[in-house]
């Protein structure tokens, strides 16, 4: 039995596996027991309705899938009055996810869900077919660092930034993040892509552009993870492309405290928990007592010398 | 040996403590063994597998969101979602028929007895109903509309209640399931060939059907266009009546959002709704 | 029979597809006839031998491969002498792709890199493992404009500027490549990423980051080539992830005027032909009399509604 | 019906003019027919597979870059290098001898007879050579290293060359390609369980053949250990020695630089080989 609890700042999980915002409702309790999940993560939630945007909405891609939701939502007062009583039917933390077009909207959206039931504030600054200033706030610094420090001043609730990965300097992004006050990086949203479809020379989602997820991803997001997580003290969640028990152990030797699971619960919904038992399985045969003992655990040795590296037995 | 690539929990609770606690596990991943998976015609397949209690208990209206094998060198990453097409709880059997038309159900088509089919289900809410003192119903359905319709035609038929199904086809070869709808009913064939399946003609064939009281409440699935059709006789002759709609799917139960569709109440008010979740059965006054 | 020439500014090839840089070698001879390339594009060469980075230089990620190869090379010297002479024994233009650390060095191998037998110069600004002001110019605007700039006073050949697709703004680095003085964008090097072998603990390449390449990057650097030929009249050469003949148009419908095929030779080393062959056929089946139509023919409509969209049929 | 989802050009010209205009096109793309894969032991398999007039050119020494199928859902995306353990040239066969050691190796093992094994090949420059007026060799393998000591072995046997084959492996079991090499000339088992394998052990038992003018030529594979044993003797003994190396690949044809090896001169001048382009056999006294 290895010891699976992961401490994000001075929240403690069960486990370091939860959902990725917008790949999870109170709805998947009818194929598994949300119990065993780390954290509850909510869809991403604005002040007033939404209705998203176009339809198609996603698209399969030769390595994953696109989508462009547009982030619907029945608005703040539904998610306190509504969706917070019905996570609270289960014990794991709930982690809501806010949304605002301007620094102040978003201060206020993080006050407004400061409710009782709410253990952390994911701040979604990265969606990622918004512009810098209006929701997209993680590609950049100084933006990012503006919006954090409104949210900051409005809450006492741990705040996790959810960065962006289209940002050409995440770290920069991350520092900021940190400086402002956040708690707890969430590593990443979807990189933006385009997809076409040949047969109706068309984009083949509503939005033309769309946020890309799924294992296509994972050598990307990966390495902004082991970025970042250098770069700043706080705590790292990985998310992006992970889909087995490997991915999550991959993602937290690169420095991730705790993952986010998106695309793959819509392939297989109970795979969170097999990713939490294959973990679980994989410590106990690697001899690792405590699942947080492989954050950061990536073994770093200086660069070898090329002509030395290619006397060496292959694997060695 | 080889590395699990995808994760996957067992499809049945391992361990004690391990199911819902807000609401009964209602729906599995499961794979199940194809029995049979053979062509009806040019276009469709009708597949066989072996249920699972969990996945037997779906009810009419309900669907499956299928990954199947890649017919291809890439691989699938999205679920395509397929209704049930019959039931067969005496056996043990669950029955879909689907049309090939692109990279998944074409993979579907690859699968041969001895394999397995991925599904995760049922879902949906499955609500089909015939109305309280309904004695005979009419069915339209057009291609692949006519296997969601038949578990709602059966089950009619187990009640006593008088059928007419009306299959509207391309052609004489693709009107399938004729076969099934006699067994259960009366059968209309509507043609493109012979222009029966025209608007106009299905329009007649409909009033011909409330005149003689054959129509005391309508189903549909598979065309827009008779859908319109059925929406306003059943609005002219308040007739109720049941849609089943399609939507493009990623996560088949309800967080992401992705199968929406525009409803419009009788009031004038209009919203989304998710195919997965909200449908995909839904009433046919407030289908769009 | 379609045409299937194409015109990358001044220099005409007889088809848009040709191998990236680092994935070709006038030793595949030995699998098939180079002549039906459109163009021959050479590894990219720097002024002294180098002996590239250390063992392992590959790895196979979930979606693709990761490289840090390190651009090892003979020198300017033995390129000029050994291999532009082998080059110019197959038909197809020479596409020469240099390399060097600052502006200057970089402004005198582009002079001595035009010699006879070349028809092109691509610029390698972007090595995925460099600094943005040590190799990976392309990861800003301001020293691309400066790199650029000097290359264009350097020499008479048509410059090809390869970009990266780690930038945080890849339009702003094309449009100050352009202004600069290049002929073309390639789009775009490799994607910066990490692999951990969770076995060993260690970096699963030598140099620890790598590049991503092959399939999982194709609705990443698909987008940027849209964007970047909506951003610039000059003409944009799409690269990444291109696998099949159906890759080769998405690329064209999303504005590319030629494409580059990296990773799929290593897999199929015919792939090229393949994929003219390929593109040939389909061109006849659709109608399409000269492949260059295809070149940013996306069709782009208004976004729909999202109600109305939601109303309508699946594919319409 | 199915997309293509990777490009590969017909493994055969198809048009006029599709040849080279430099060099005779002497590799290709082929699939190639399973005809037998079956356990030798626990660890290793024996492919054989019906091979092309181009594949069956094959020479002692050069190697196979293999695309196997995925032994699981995820993909595989580089080729995996394979030496040519035997061509049977009368029967139109090419057989393979491996380890399976991980996805790539283990998704070979799951091929079956009609199924076909996707090659890249014949590649490297296969430079195995016997010296002019060798009269005896000695060919000492570890592991894998045996098949790809096979051919030169069976090429020695055909001149009439005396082969001793000492076969390295971790226990009687493993130590497979005695039958093949018994064929040949004479066995040597060297073993981890009785301790013959140690490196003490190997030296007397070549110190013994070198004294017994049975050793003329040296060649090696397999291992680090033994290799640099050889060396070392091969340099005391003047016996000109070759060596097959083995990296991680991707292109197997000599562009990418990525099976890079590191090599010394007698003049003491080092340098950066490809195994795929310069090699994989190279001379052993300038191996590291
Ligand atoms: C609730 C529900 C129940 C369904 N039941 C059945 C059924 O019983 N039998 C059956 O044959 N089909 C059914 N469908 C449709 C089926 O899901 C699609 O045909 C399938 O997803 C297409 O997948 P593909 O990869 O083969 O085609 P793709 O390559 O994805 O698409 C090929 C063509 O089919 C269209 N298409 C894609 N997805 C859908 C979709 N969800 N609905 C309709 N058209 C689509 C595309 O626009 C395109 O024109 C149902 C759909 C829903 C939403
Ligand atoms: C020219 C050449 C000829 C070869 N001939 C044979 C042969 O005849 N029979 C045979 O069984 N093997 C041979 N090999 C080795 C074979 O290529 C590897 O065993 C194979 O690539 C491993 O692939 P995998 O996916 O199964 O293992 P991976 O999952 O890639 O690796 C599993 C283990 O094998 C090691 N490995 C990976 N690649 C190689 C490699 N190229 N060489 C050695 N170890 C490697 C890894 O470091 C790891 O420890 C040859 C290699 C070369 C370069
Ligand atoms: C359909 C869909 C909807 C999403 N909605 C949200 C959202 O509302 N808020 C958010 O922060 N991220 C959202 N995301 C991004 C995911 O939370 C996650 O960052 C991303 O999918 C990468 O993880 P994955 O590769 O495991 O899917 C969404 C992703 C998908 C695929
Ligand atoms: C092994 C390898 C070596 C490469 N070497 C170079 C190089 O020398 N110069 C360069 O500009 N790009 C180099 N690249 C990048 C490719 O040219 C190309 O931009 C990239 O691989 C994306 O295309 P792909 O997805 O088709 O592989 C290399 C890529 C690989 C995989
Ligand atoms: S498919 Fe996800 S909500 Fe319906
Ligand atoms: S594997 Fe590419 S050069 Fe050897």
């Amino acid at each position: 039995m290895t010891d699976m609890s992961v401490k994000v700042g001075a929240l403690t999980l069960a486990n370091p596996v939860m959902p990725a915002s917008g790949s999870f409702s109170v709805d998947l309790a009818k194929v598994m027991d949300l119990n065993r999940l780390g954290a509850l993560v909510a869809k991403t939630v604005s002040r007033e309705y939404r209705t998203g945007n176009p339809a198609p909405r996603v698209a399969e891609l030769e390595t994953g899938m696109i989508n462009s939701i547009g982030l619907p939502t029945k608005g703040i007062k539904y998610f306190q009055e509504h969706q917070v009583p019905e996570f609270r039917e289960f014990t794991p933390p709930l982690i809501a996810s806010i949304s605002a077009e301007d620094a102040e909207d978003f201060a206020n959206m993080a006050r407004d869900v400061s409710v009782p039931g709410v253990s952390a504030i994911e701040i979604n600054i990265s969606c990622p077919t918004r512009a810098p200033g209006g929701g997209n706030f993680a590609l950049h610094e100084d933006h990012t660092y503006k919006v954090v420090k409104g949210i900051r001043e409005a809450t006492d609730l741990p705040i996790w930034a959810k960065l962006s990965p289209n940002a050409g300097d995440v770290t920069a992004v991350a520092q900021a993040a940190e400086a402002a006050g956040a708690n707890a990086l969430t590593v990443a949203n979807t990189i933006l892509g385009l997809k076409i479809n040949i047969d109706s020379f068309k984009p083949a989602i509503g939005n033309k552009f769309g946020g890309i997820s799924g294992p296509g991803t994972k050598p990307i997001i990966l390495r902004m993870v082991y970025q970042c997580s250098k770069a700043v003290k706080i705590p790292v969640i990985g998310c992006g492309g992970i889909v087995k028990a490997e991915d999550v152990i991959e993602y937290m030797l690169a420095g991730a405290t705790a993952v986010q699971v998106g695309y793959m619960t819509f392939r297989n919904p109970t795979a969170m928990i097999a990713m939490i038992d294959g973990v679980d399985a994989w410590c106990e045969k690697k001899g690792f007592k405590k699942v947080s003992d492989l954050t950061g655990a990536m073994i770093e040795e200086k660069l070898m010398d090329t002509f030395t590296s290619a006397t060496m037995p292959i694997g060695g | 040996m080889a590395a699990t690539i995808f994760a996957s929990a067992p499809t049945t609770p391992a361990k004690p403590g391990y199911c819902a606690s807000r609401a009964d596990i209602t729906a599995e991943e499961a794979l199940l063994p194809v029995l049979s998976n053979e062509w009806v015609n040019d276009e469709y397949k009708h597949m066989i597998v072996q249920g699972t209690p969990k996945t037997l208990a779906a009810v009419p209206g309900q669907f499956f969101n299928i990954l199947p094998p890649s017919p291809d060198a890439g691989d699938l990453w999205l679920r395509r979602p397929q209704s049930i097409y019959q039931v067969d709880k005496a056996n043990g059997r669950l029955e879909f028929l689907y049309k090939c038309v692109g990279r998944g159900t074409n993979g579907m088509a690859t699968l041969k007895p001895g394999d397995n089919l991925d599904v995760v289900g049922p879902l949906g809410k499955g609500a089909f109903e015939i109305p309280e003192g309904a004695k005979n119903i009419v069915v339209l359905g057009r291609g692949v509309g006519l296997a969601t319709l038949a578990p709602i035609s059966q089950l009619a038929k187990e009640r006593g209640i008088g059928v007419t199904a009306l299959l509207s086809a391309r052609s004489p070869e693709l009107a399938m399931g004729a076969d099934l709808y006699s067994k259960v009913g009366t059968v209309v064939k509507l043609l493109d060939t012979d222009g029966t399946s025209g608007v106009e003609n299905v329009e007649k064939v409909l009033r011909q059907l409330i005149a003689e009281k054959k129509a005391d409440a309508f189903f549909t699935c598979g065309s827009a266009r008779l859908q319109a059709l059925m929406k306003k006789l059943g609005k002219e002759h308040d007739i109720s009546g049941q849609v089943a709609m399609e939507q493009v799917m990623a996560c088949g139960l309800g967080p992401c959002y992705v199968c929406i569709r525009g409803f419009e109440t009788a009031d004038g008010h209009k919203d989304l709704r998710r195919v997965c979740f909200d449908g995909p059965v839904f009433n046919l006054q407030e289908a769009l």
